[in-house]
C-alpha cells in the first residue's frame, strides 16, 4: 500500500490541483456574473499545450522546468494526505521548507536562460515576494514547532488530533491568524499576483514559455496551489484521518482564497513587501512570543 | 655669620643660573642664546665652586705642620669645574660655528624665523 | 457546439485542443480594439469558448489583427507571429487589414495584410460588433476540423516569398530569417 | 682576564688615530670604526661569560673605589657595550659605503667618540665621569648631525645644542648637589650612604639629573630635539642616535634612580610618564609624512615603552625593558639603514616618494619590513619576545591600574603597527612613478642590513642567550645592596 | 608520520618556493604543486591519530608543543585540501602577473600558519602561528595594488593586531596565573579559576576570535579584504582563515574551559553562549541584507562569508551534540562551497578581462559552462537546497535551534538563508543568465587547471549532501574529543523521533520524479532551439548586447531596507580611525619648532616633576 501510495499521490495531487485550477476559473466567472469556461478547461489547455511546437532557449531551459516540477513533486510526498504520507519519515517542515524552494528556483533558472526582460523582472518580483512572506511565514511554522516541539509535520497533525486544530486553541490561533493573512501572498493570487502580472510584465517568468514548457509550468502551478492549501490544512485545520476530508478542508480554503483574489486588486511589490512585514509580521511575531511563553 | 655671607656664592650661583635659562627663554637671537647658555655653564661652574669653598680655607696641600683638613677647600669640585669648563669651551665653540653656519644659510639668526623643522 | 463528443476527442485529442483553447494575442493597433473588452469581459464572456487573451505571443495560438497596420506596426506583427508556436491561426479584424479601410490611400499604411503574413480568417465591417469574433471563433473551429485553417503552412511554404514582400516594405528586418530562404 | 677598560680606552686611542690615517689613505681611515668595534665586540662577548657570575670593578689607579674612579662591567654595562659594539660594527660598516661626501675622516673621528662616549656612560661607576663621558657623546653627536652642513641639520643641530646644553647644565648642577651632600662622587659610596640623610633634601638632585638626563633619554615633554635631529642626520647618525644615544641616556638614568637614589617613590610617576611618552610619541608619528620623522617619533614612542617597563621594577619588567631595548636597537638601526637608501635612490624622505620601492630596492624593502614587523612585535622577530615579557611583567603585577596602563601602551602599539604597515604597503603595493629600474644598495651596505636582519630572526626564533643575558642584567639593576657590596668590599 | 615533518616541509617548502622561483618558473609552479599536494597526502595518513610532543625548541622557558587529534585534523585537512586547489586553480590564472616568486611563496606560507596555528599544543605557539598569519595574510591581500587593495589591506591588518594584541593579553595572563601554557594543562587548571579571572580570558580571546572570524560588530575588513584579494587566495581566507576563528572559539569554549565553567559563567539568561549565539544571529541577518545591496560579485561572496560565520557560531553556542556537529559541518561546507564560489567569480574576472560588477556582466551561460555549473552547485550549497552538503548542516543547525527552545535564533538564520536565496540567484542570474553583452561574444570557457578544482568541489557539494554520513563520522569524532556525546549517525543521514533526514530518500524521489518529467517533456512535447535573444518584447527585435536589465535587480527591496541596513559599523570604525588622525594632527603641534618653547618644555618639566613627587607622596 505504502508502495502504490507512493506512487498514486503525486498523480492525486496533480489531478486535484488542476481541478482545483479549473474550479477557480470557474469560480472566479461566476463571481465577475460571466459564464465561464468548463472546469476540464485547463485540462484541454494542457493537451493544446503539449501538442504545439514550442521554442526551446537551452538545455537550462528545459532542466529548469524538469526541476521545478519535479521538486513540486516530491514535496507533496512529504505532506500528509489524511493518512497517507509515504515519504514523511525521511524529513520534516525543514525539508518541505527547503523543497519549496525547488520549484520557483528552476522556474528563475529556466526563465533565466532566455534573456527577456519581463522574465527577469518576474524572478525579481517573485524572489522579493517570497523573502516578503518568508519572513511573517517563519514566524508562524517556528511558533508550531516550538509549540509542539518536534520538526516532524505528522507529529504536528497527530498532536492536533489529541489537542483539537491549532486555529482553536489559544498561543497558536494568532499564528493561525497571521498565517492566513499571508495565504494570497503564498498561493501568489491577487492582491499579490505581481508575478506574473500578465497586463503589465507580460506573464513574467512564464513570458517565454510555450506549448510542452508552459504546460508543465501550469502544472506546477497547480501544484503548488495544492501545497499551499495541504500546508495550511495540515497545520492549521487538523489535517484529516480520510484523504476525502481532507480534499473537503482543501475547498474550503480554496474558496476563501478565490473569494479575495475575485475581491482585490493587484498590490505593487512594495506596497505588497511593506503589508507582509507590517501586519502578519507583527502578528507572527506576537504568536511566536505566545507560544514560547505560553508552552513552557 | 649672616644669611648673606654664608650664601652670597650660592645665591650669586642661582642667579647666573636663572639669569642664563631666562635669557634662553626669551632671547630669540641664536648669539644671545648662546651667550645664555655660556652664563648659565658660568653660574653651575659658580655652584660647584662654592660646594667646595671654605671662607679663609687653606689650599688643600699639607704645605706645614697643624693644618686641619677640615679647614681646607675641598679640591675636587675645582677639579670638576676645570672640566666643566672645558666642555663648556667645547660646547660654546660648536655653536658658534654652527651659528655662523646657519647665518649663512638661513640670513638670519632669528630662532623664531629658522622654523623649518616643526611638528 | 459540439463539445460533448467525446468519440471525437479521444480520436483527435490534439485537433480538441486546438479548436477549444485559443489563447489569443490581441494586437492592439486601431480602433477595433475597441471592440474586444466587451468580448473578454462579463457582457460577452469569450473564455466559455476557451477564448482567454493572453500577454505573450509564446503562449497563444490564435492572432487577432484588429485595425489599420502602419508600417512600423507591421514589423512587430511579423515579429510576434513568428514567436508563436505552430499550430497557429490569424484572424484579421475589421476592413483595414483587408485592404485599407479608410486609409487605403494613405502612404504609412499597409493595404493587404495578408502579403505579409498568412491570415485563416477575415472579419469584414468597420467596425465588427463582438459576436462577429464569436462568429469568426466557430468558424475558425470548422476550417480547424477540416484542415483548412494552414496558414501557418503556407508560411512555411512560402517562407521566401513572405520575407520578400516584408523586407521590401520595411527596408530590412534587423532578426535572421524564420526558416532557411533558399535562393530562387 | 681581558680589563674593560679596553673597551673604552682601544676606540678612543683609534678615533685620535683616525685624522692620521686618513693622511695615509682614506680607505684605512674609514676601517677605523669597523676595527674598533669589532675589537669592542670580541671584548665584551669575552667578558660577558665571567661578568654574569661576577660582575668586574675595574679600579684605576689602584685606590679602593671610593677614593678612584672605578669602572662597573656588570651584566648590564656589558651587555650595552656588547650591544653599543655590535650596532655600532653595523652601522660603521654600513657607513663605509654611505658615507661619501664631505669631511669623512672627521666623521669617524666622531663617530668613535661617540661610541666610546656611549661605552664609558654605561661602564664607569662615577658620576661626574658619567657626566664627561655623557658630553663626549653628545657633543659628538650634535657635531654628526650636522654633518651634511644643509640647512635642516644645521638647525636641527643647533637646536639640539641648545637643549642638550641646558640639559648637561641641570644634570651637572645634580651632580654638585649630591657632592655637596654626600661629598663623595662614587655612585656605591653616594648609593650606601643614601639612607643617611634627609630623603627630601635629596630629591632635588634626583629631580634636576632626571631633567638632565632625561634630555638626551627623549622622555616625553623634554624630547622635542629628537625628532629634528633624527631625520635631519644622515641615516647612518640617525641609526646610531636612536639604536644607541637615547637608550644609553636612558641607562644612566635609570641607574641613577635604582642603583644611586634608590628612588621607589618615583617609580609611578615614571610608569606613567613611559605609557605617556609612548602614547604621544605613536600619535605623533601616526601623522607624519616624513619617512625618517615617522621613524624619529617612533623612536620617542619606543622609549616610552622602555621606560614604561623599566620603571615598573619588577625582575620581570626590567628584563622586558632591557629586551626591548635590544630589540629596539637592531630594529631601528635596520628601519634607519633601510630608510637611508631608499631615501638616497628616491632623493626625497616624503613617504609618497617610496611608493614601489619594493621593486627597484627588493632587498633593501625587504630589510625595511623585517625592521617594522620587528618592531610592530610580530613572531617570529625579535620585537616579540621582548613584548611578550613585558605584557608578562605588566599583568604580573596584578594590579588594575597597571593593565589599563597596558591597554594604553598596546594602543600605542596598535597605532605604530597602523603606520608602520601603510609605510610597507607604500613600498610593496602602490606604483611608483618615474623609474622603475632594478637597483641595489651598495654590497657593504647590505651585508651591514643582512646583519641586523639575521640577528633580528635570530633572536627572535631563539631568544634563550639574551633572555638570561637581560634577566641577570634586570637582578643588577634592581638588587642595590648587591652593587654597593661588589664595588666597596 | 609526524607533526614536526608536517609543518617543516610545508614552512620550508613556502622559503623554497621562492628560491626556485628566482631560477625557474616552471620549476616553482612544480614543486608549489607538488608541496601542496605532498602535504595533503601527508595529512590523510595522520588520519585518526592523537598525540602531543614537545618540540625541540623552547621559547623564553616555555615549553613549545605540537599535537594532533580530531579536532586538529579536521581543521588542518580544509586548510591544506584548501591550498592545493588554490594551487592548481593558481597556475593559469595567476599566469603573466607580476611578482609571482612572492606570491606562491607568501600563499604556501600562509597555509603553513595556518597549519601551525592547529597543530599547536601550546598557547604560545598558537599565538606565534597566529600572528604569522596575520601578517603574511596582510602581504597578499594588497597584491592586485590600487587604492582599494591597500584600504583593504591596512583595515585587515589593524583590525587582525587588536585581535591579536587582546589574545597576547589573555594568553600571558593565564600564563602568569598557572605558569603553564600547554592547552591539555591549561584545560585541567582553568577548572579552579575565579569566575571573574575566567570571563576576562574568555572576552579577550573571543575579541580576537570573533575579529577574525569577522562576526557582526568586528566584521568590517572581510568585505574589503576578500573582495580585493586575487581569487584563488579570497577563497582561502573565505575558506579556511576566517574559520580559524572558530578553531580558537572551540579550543577556548570546550577543550580549555569546558561545560561546567561555560554553564557557571551566566546572569540570567545573559551568558555567554547567548550573547554569542546572538551576535550570530544579527551576523547572519545583517550580512544578508547587505550581501543583497552589493553589485559585486566578490563582495557578494564575501558578505556571504560574514553571514555563514553567523550560523557557524549558532551551531557551536547552541552546545548540544546536534548543534555542534551542524556548526562543525557548515565549517567544513562552507569551506567547499565559498572556495567554489570564488574560483568561479575568479574564472568570469579572468576571461572577461577583470569584470567583477554583476551589472555588466550576463549570458555568460553558453561560452562557460563549467563555471555556471560551478557557480549554480555553490549557491545551491551556499543556499542550502536539499541535496547539496549546506542543506545537511543548515538542517543540523535548525533543528537544535528549535529544539532547544531558541526560536528566534532559528528565525534570524531562516531568515538569512532567505536573503541568500535572494543574493545567491543575483549571482547566478547577472553573470549567467540574461542577455549576453556584445563585448563577451568571443569570451573562451575556463582553462583546464582552473576547471579542475571547481570540478572537484562541485563533485563533493553533491557527494556530502547526497551521501552525508561520509563527512558526518568525522564531524561526530570531533564532537566526541570536544566531550559531546556522539550522535547517532548514518550513511543517509540522521536518524531520530523529533525529526528524521534521509538525504538518500529525497534524492531517489527527485530523480525518479525528474526522470518522468523529463521523459513526458521529450516524448510529448516537440520543441525547436531558437536563439537566446529571440524573446518576446512587445513585438520589438531586442537589439542584442546593446543593453542590460539586471541593473538594479532588487531596487524595490532597496527602497524597503536600504535605509536601515547601512554597515554603520564600518562608518563608526571608519569615524574613530579618522578621529585618531585629527587627533595626533593636533598632538604634533606641541612640536612648535622655536627652541625657546622646547626650553621651556624643560624647565616646566623640572617643576611638574618636584611638584608631583610633593604631592604624590611626601617623605
Amino acid at each position: 500500500m505504502h508502495v502504490v501510495w507512493l506512487f498514486l499521490y503525486p498523480i492525486v495531487a496533480l489531478v486535484v490541483g488542476v481541478l482545483f485550477l479549473g474550479l477557480s476559473r470557474k469560480v472566479m466567472a461566476r463571481m465577475h456574473w460571466r459564464y465561464g469556461p468548463p472546469i476540464l478547461q485547463p485540462v484541454i489547455d494542457i493537451i493544446r499545450l503539449f501538442s504545439q511546437r514550442s521554442a526551446s532557449h537551452g538545455r537550462l531551459f528545459d532542466l529548469g522546468i524538469v526541476l521545478s516540477l519535479a521538486g513540486s513533486l516530491i514535496i507533496v510526498l512529504f505532506l500528509p494526505f489524511g493518512d497517507v504520507a509515504p515519504l514523511s519519515g525521511s524529513g520534516g517542515l525543514l525539508v518541505i521548507l527547503y523543497m519549496m524552494l525547488l520549484g520557483p528556483l528552476g522556474i528563475a533558472l529556466s526563465a533565466g536562460e532566455s534573456a527577456n526582460p519581463n522574465a527577469s523582472i518576474g524572478i525579481s518580483r517573485k524572489l522579493m515576494l517570497a523573502i516578503g512572506y518568508e519572513l511573517p511565514l517563519l514566524l508562524v511554522l517556528l511558533a508550531f514547532m516550538s509549540r509542539y516541539n518536534t520538526i516532524s509535520i505528522v507529529e504536528v497533525v497527530r498532536l492536533q488530533r489529541a489537542t483539537g486544530w491549532s486555529i482553536a486553541s489559544f498561543p497558536l490561533v494568532v499564528s493561525g491568524v497571521a498565517y492566513l493573512l499571508i495565504l494570497p501572498a503564498i498561493l501568489a493570487i491577487r492582491p499579490f499576483e505581481l508575478v506574473q502580472a500578465p497586463q503589465e510584465i507580460s506573464s513574467g517568468p512564464m513570458v517565454e514559455y510555450g506549448g510542452s514548457y508552459l504546460a508543465l509550468a501550469k502544472v506546477q502551478h497547480a501544484l503548488s496551489m495544492f501545497i499551499g492549501i495541504s500546508l495550511s490544512v495540515n497545520l492549521l485545520f487538523g489535517g484529516a484521518s480520510h484523504p476525502l476530508i481532507f480534499l473537503l478542508k482543501m475547498l474550503v480554503i480554496l474558496m476563501l482564497g478565490l473569494f479575495v483574489n475575485a475581491a482585490f486588486p493587484r498590490l505593487r511589490i512594495e506596497q505588497a513587501i511593506r503589508y507582509l512585514w507590517r501586519w502578519p509580521s507583527l502578528i507572527g511575531l506576537v504568536g511566536l512570543v505566545l507560544a514560547v511563553v505560553i508552552g513552557r | 655669620m649672616s644669611f648673606l655671607e654664608s650664601y652670597a656664592y650660592y645665591v650669586g650661583a642661582f642667579g647666573l643660573i636663572l639669569i642664563g635659562l631666562l635669557v634662553i627663554l626669551v632671547k630669540r637671537n641664536l648669539i644671545k642664546i648662546i651667550i645664555g647658555l655660556s652664563i648659565l655653564d658660568t653660574g653651575v661652574n659658580l655652584f660647584l665652586i662654592s660646594v667646595g669653598y671654605l671662607a679663609s680655607g687653606t689650599a688643600p696641600i699639607f704645605s706645614r705642620e697643624g693644618i686641619d683638613s677640615g679647614s681646607m677647600v675641598d679640591p675636587v669640585p675645582q677639579a670638576l669645574v676645570l672640566t666643566a669648563i672645558v666642555i663648556g669651551v667645547a660646547v660654546l665653540a660648536l655653536a658658534l660655528g654652527l651659528a655662523v653656519r646657519l647665518y649663512q644659510n638661513y640670513g638670519t639668526l632669528d630662532m623664531r624665523k629658522i622654523k623649518e623643522l616643526k611638528w | 457546439m459540439d463539445r460533448n463528443q467525446l468519440v471525437k476527442w479521444l480520436k483527435a485529442p490534439a485537433k480538441m485542443g486546438h479548436k477549444y483553447s485559443l489563447h489569443a494575442v490581441y494586437f492592439c493597433t486601431g480602433c477595433g480594439i475597441i471592440e474586444v473588452p466587451p468580448s473578454i469581459t462579463a457582457r460577452w464572456d469569450a473564455e466559455r469558448f476557451g477564448v482567454l487573451p493572453t500577454a505573450t505571443p509564446r503562449q497563444a495560438n490564435l492572432f487577432l489583427i484588429t485595425g489599420y497596420v502602419s508600417v512600423k506596426t507591421l514589423r512587430a506583427i511579423i515579429r510576434t507571429y513568428e514567436q508563436m508556436p505552430e499550430p497557429k491561426y490569424t484572424v484579421g479584424f475589421g476592413s483595414c487589414p483587408i485592404n485599407g479601410g479608410m486609409y487605403w490611400d494613405s502612404y504609412n499604411t499597409i493595404k493587404h495584410l495578408d502579403r505579409y503574413i498568412p491570415i485563416d480568417g477575415w472579419i469584414a465591417g468597420c467596425m465588427p460588433r463582438p459576436e462577429a469574433i464569436f462568429v469568426a471563433v466557430t468558424h475558425l473551429w470548422t476550417l480547424i476540423d477540416k484542415d483548412m485553417a494552414d496558414g501557418y503552412k503556407r508560411y512555411r511554404k512560402h517562407y521566401a516569398a513572405y520575407r520578400a514582400n516584408q523586407e521590401k516594405v520595411l527596408r530590412g528586418l534587423d532578426w535572421p530569417p524564420l526558416f532557411p530562404v533558399e535562393e530562387q | 682576564m681581558v680589563s674593560p677598560v679596553l673597551l673604552i680606552a682601544v676606540p678612543l686611542g683609534l678615533a685620535f688615530l683616525v685624522p692620521l690615517i686618513s693622511l695615509v689613505s682614506r680607505r684605512a681611515a674609514m676601517l677605523v670604526p669597523v676595527v674598533a668595534c669589532l675589537f669592542n665586540l670580541v671584548v665584551a662577548i669575552t667578558l660577558m661569560p665571567g661578568v654574569l657570575d661576577q660582575p668586574v670593578v675595574e679600579k684605576i689607579g689602584g685606590f679602593p673605589p671610593p677614593f678612584c674612579i672605578n669602572l662597573y662591567a656588570g651584566p648590564v654595562g656589558v651587555l650595552f657595550a656588547a650591544l653599543i659594539a655590535l650596532a655600532g660594527l653595523g652601522i660603521a660598516v654600513y657607513a663605509m659605503a654611505y658615507i661619501r661626501t664631505g669631511p669623512v675622516d672627521r666623521y669617524h673621528l666622531l663617530y668613535l667618540l661617540l661610541l666610546v662616549g656611549a661605552t664609558g656612560v654605561v661602564l664607569t661607576g662615577d658620576v661626574f665621569n658619567l657626566f664627561v663621558f655623557f658630553e663626549i657623546l653628545c657633543i659628538s653627536s650634535y657635531a654628526l648631525v650636522a654633518y651634511m652642513g644643509n640647512k635642516s641639520g644645521l638647525e636641527a643641530s643647533v637646536k639640539y645644542l641648545i637643549q642638550g646644553a641646558v640639559g648637561s647644565g641641570l644634570l651637572l648642577m645634580g651632580i654638585g648637589l649630591l657632592y655637596g651632600q654626600f661629598g663623595t662622587l662614587n655612585m656605591a659610596d653616594i648609593a650606601n650612604r643614601m639612607g643617611s640623610v634627609n630623603q627630601v633634601s635629596v630629591f632635588v638632585p634626583l629631580a634636576l639629573i632626571i631633567s638632565g638626563l632625561g634630555v638626551e633619554a627623549a622622555i616625553f615633554p623634554l624630547n622635542a630635539w629628537l625628532p629634528d635631529a633624527h631625520s635631519s642626520a644622515p641615516s647612518s647618525i640617525s641609526a646610531i642616535l636612536s639604536g644607541i644615544a637615547i637608550e644609553v641616556g636612558l641607562y644612566a638614568m635609570v641607574r641613577m634612580i635604582f642603583t644611586v637614589f634608590g628612588a621607589t617613590s618615583i617609580l609611578m610617576f615614571m610608569v606613567f610618564l613611559g605609557a605617556l611618552t609612548l602614547l604621544l610619541g605613536e600619535l605623533c608619528a601616526f601623522a607624519q609624512s616624513n619617512v625618517k620623522r615617522m621613524l624619529a617619533y617612533s623612536s620617542i614612542g619606543q622609549i616610552g615603552l622602555i621606560l614604561f617597563a623599566l620603571a615598573m621594577a619588577t625582575s620581570y619588567s626590567v628584563a622586558g625593558g632591557l629586551f626591548q631595548l635590544l630589540s629596539h636597537t637592531l630594529s631601528k638601526a635596520l628601519l634607519f639603514l633601510a630608510a637611508g637608501y631608499m631615501i638616497y635612490r628616491s632623493g626625497s624622505m616624503e613617504i609618497s616618494s617610496l611608493h614601489g620601492m619594493g621593486k627597484r630596492m627588493p632587498l633593501t624593502s625587504l630589510a625595511f619590513t623585517i625592521g617594522a614587523f620587528s618592531l610592530v612585535g610580530l613572531p617570529p622577530f625579535v620585537g616579540f619576545p621582548s613584548k611578550f615579557l613585558i605584557v608578562r611583567a605588566a599583568l604580573a603585577r596584578q594590579q588594575s591600574i597597571f593593565t589599563i596602563l597596558l591597554g594604553f601602551v598596546l594602543l600605542g602599539t596598535l597605532i605604530e603597527g597602523a603606520y608602520f604597515f601603510r609605510v610597507v604597503q607604500a613600498i610593496y603595493f602602490k606604483k611608483g612613478s618615474g623609474e622603475t629600474g632594478r637597483s641595489y644598495a651598495p654590497a657593504v651596505a647590505l651585508v651591514s642590513m643582512f646583519i641586523f636582519a639575521a640577528l633580528i630572526i635570530f633572536v627572535g626564533i631563539y631568544p634563550q642567550p639574551v633572555a638570561d643575558a637581560v634577566g641577570s642584567a634586570a637582578t643588577e639593576l634592581l638588587d642595590r645592596a648587591e652593587y654597593v657590596r661588589s664595588v666597596l668590599q | 608520520m609526524t607533526v614536526e615533518l608536517l609543518l617543516g616541509v610545508a614552512l620550508g617548502g613556502a622559503l623554497l618556493t621562492y628560491v626556485l622561483g628566482k631560477i625557474s618558473p616552471g620549476l616553482r609552479n612544480a614543486f608549489a604543486l607538488l608541496n601542496a599536494l605532498a602535504l595533503v597526502v601527508m595529512i590523510s595518513l595522520l588520519y585518526g591519530q592523537s598525540f602531543e610532543r614537545a618540540l625541540p625548541l623552547g621559547f623564553l622557558g616555555l615549553e613549545l608543543s605540537v599535537r594532533m587529534n580530531m579536532l586538529s585534523w579536521f581543521f588542518a585537512v580544509t586548510i591544506l585540501g584548501i591550498g592545493l586547489l588554490s594551487v592548481i586553480y593558481s597556475l593559469v590564472y595567476m599566469r603573466n602577473k607580476e611578482r609571482l616568486d612572492y606570491y606562491y611563496a607568501t600563499l604556501l606560507f600562509i597555509n603553513a600558519s595556518m597549519l601551525g596555528t592547529v597543530v599547536a599544543g601550546d598557547l604560545l605557539s598558537f599565538f606565534v602561528f597566529w600572528e604569522m598569519m596575520s601578517w603574511s595574510t596582510y602581504l597578499l591581500i594588497s597584491l592586485r595594488g590600487g587604492s582599494k587593495a591597500i584600504f583593504a589591506g591596512i583595515k585587515y591588518i589593524v583590525m587582525s593586531l587588536i585581535g591579536s594584541l587582546t589574545m597576547l593579553v589573555a594568553i600571558v595572563s593565564l600564563y602568569v596565573s598557572f605558569d603553564t601554557l600547554s592547552i591539555t594543562e591549561l584545560a585541567g587548571h582553568v577548572q579552579s579559576t575565579t569566575m571573574g579571572q575566567a570571563l576576562f580570558v574568555l572576552v579577550l580571546f573571543s575579541v580576537t576570535f570573533v575579529i577574525i572570524n569577522a562576526l557582526w560588530p568586528f566584521h568590517t575588513w572581510l568585505p574589503d579584504a576578500h573582495a580585493e584579494a586575487v581569487s584563488p587566495f579570497s577563497a582561502i581566507l573565505s575558506a579556511v582563515l576566517v574559520r580559524k576563528g572558530l578553531y580558537g572559539l572551540y579550543l577556548l569554549m570546550y577543550a580549555m574551559l569546558g561545560f561546567s565553567m561555560l554553564g557557571k559563567l551566566a546572569w540570567g539568561a545573559l551568558s555567554y553562549s547567548n550573547v554569542l549565539a546572538w551576535i550570530g544571529a544579527i551576523t547572519i541577518v545583517f550580512a544578508a541584507f547587505r550581501a543583497l545591496m552589493q553589485n559585486d560579485s566578490k563582495r557578494i561572496l564575501a558578505w556571504s562569508t560574514v553571514g555563514q560565520g553567523g550560523y557557524m557560531v549558532l551551531g557551536v553556542s547552541v552546545a548540544t551534540n546536534l548543534g555542534m556537529a551542524g556548526g562543525t559541518f557548515h565549517i567544513l561546507n562552507h569551506c567547499i562551497y565559498i572556495a567554489l564560489l570564488f574560483f568561479v567569480a575568479g574564472a568570469i574576472e579572468y576571461r572577461t578581462g577583470g569584470i567583477r560588477d554583476l551589472d555588466s556582466l550576463g549570458g555568460l551561460i553558453k561560452r562557460m559552462p563549467v563555471a555556471f555549473v560551478g557557480g549554480l552547485v555553490g549557491i545551491c550549497g551556499l543556499i542550502g537546497v536539499p541535496l547539496t552538503n549546506g542543506f545537511v548542516s543548515k538542517w543540523l543547525i535548525y533543528k537544535s535551534l528549535v529544539l532547544e527552545g531558541r526560536p528566534f535564533l532559528a528565525f534570524a538564520a531562516f531568515l538569512g538563508t532567505w536573503g541568500t536565496i535572494l543574493y545567491g540567484y543575483k549571482f547566478i542570474h547577472n553573470i549567467f543568465l540574461g542577455q549576453l553583452p556584445d563585448r563577451f561574444r568571443d569570451v573562451k570557457g575556463i582553462p583546464f587547471t582552473m576547471a579542475v578544482p571547481i570540478v572537484i568541489l562541485t563533485v563533493l557539494i553533491f557527494l556530502f549532501g547526497v551521501l552525508p554520513g561520509i563527512p558526518l563520522s568525522v564531524v561526530d569524532q570531533v564532537g566526541t574529543y570536544l566531550g559531546f556525546e556522539s550522535l547517532n549517525v548514518s550513511i543517509w543521514g540522521i536518524p531520530s523521533e523529533t525529526g528524521t533526514l534521509n538525504v538518500v530518500n529525497l534524492l531517489a524521489a527527485l530523480a525518479v520524479a525528474g526522470f518522468i518529467v523529463w521523459l513526458v517533456l521529450r516524448a510529448i512535447g516537440r520543441s525547436v532551439s531558437v536563439d537566446q535573444d529571440d524573446t518576446y518584447a512587445a513585438g520589438a527585435a531586442i537589439p542584442s548586447g546593446k543593453y542590460h536589465y539586471t541593473v538594479g535587480f532588487y531596487s524595490p527591496l532597496y527602497r524597503i531596507v536600504g535605509p536601515y541596513v547601512r554597515d554603520f559599523v564600518d562608518a563608526f570604525f571608519l569615524k574613530i580611525a579618522g578621529w585618531t588622525g585629527s587627533v595626533c594632527g593636533v598632538t604634533r603641534k606641541i612640536y612648535t619648532g622655536f627652541v625657546g618653547n622646547y626650553v621651556m618644555y624643560i624647565i616646566l618639566f623640572l617643576a611638574a616633576l618636584i611638584f608631583v613627587q610633593i604631592a604624590w607622596s611626601p617623605w
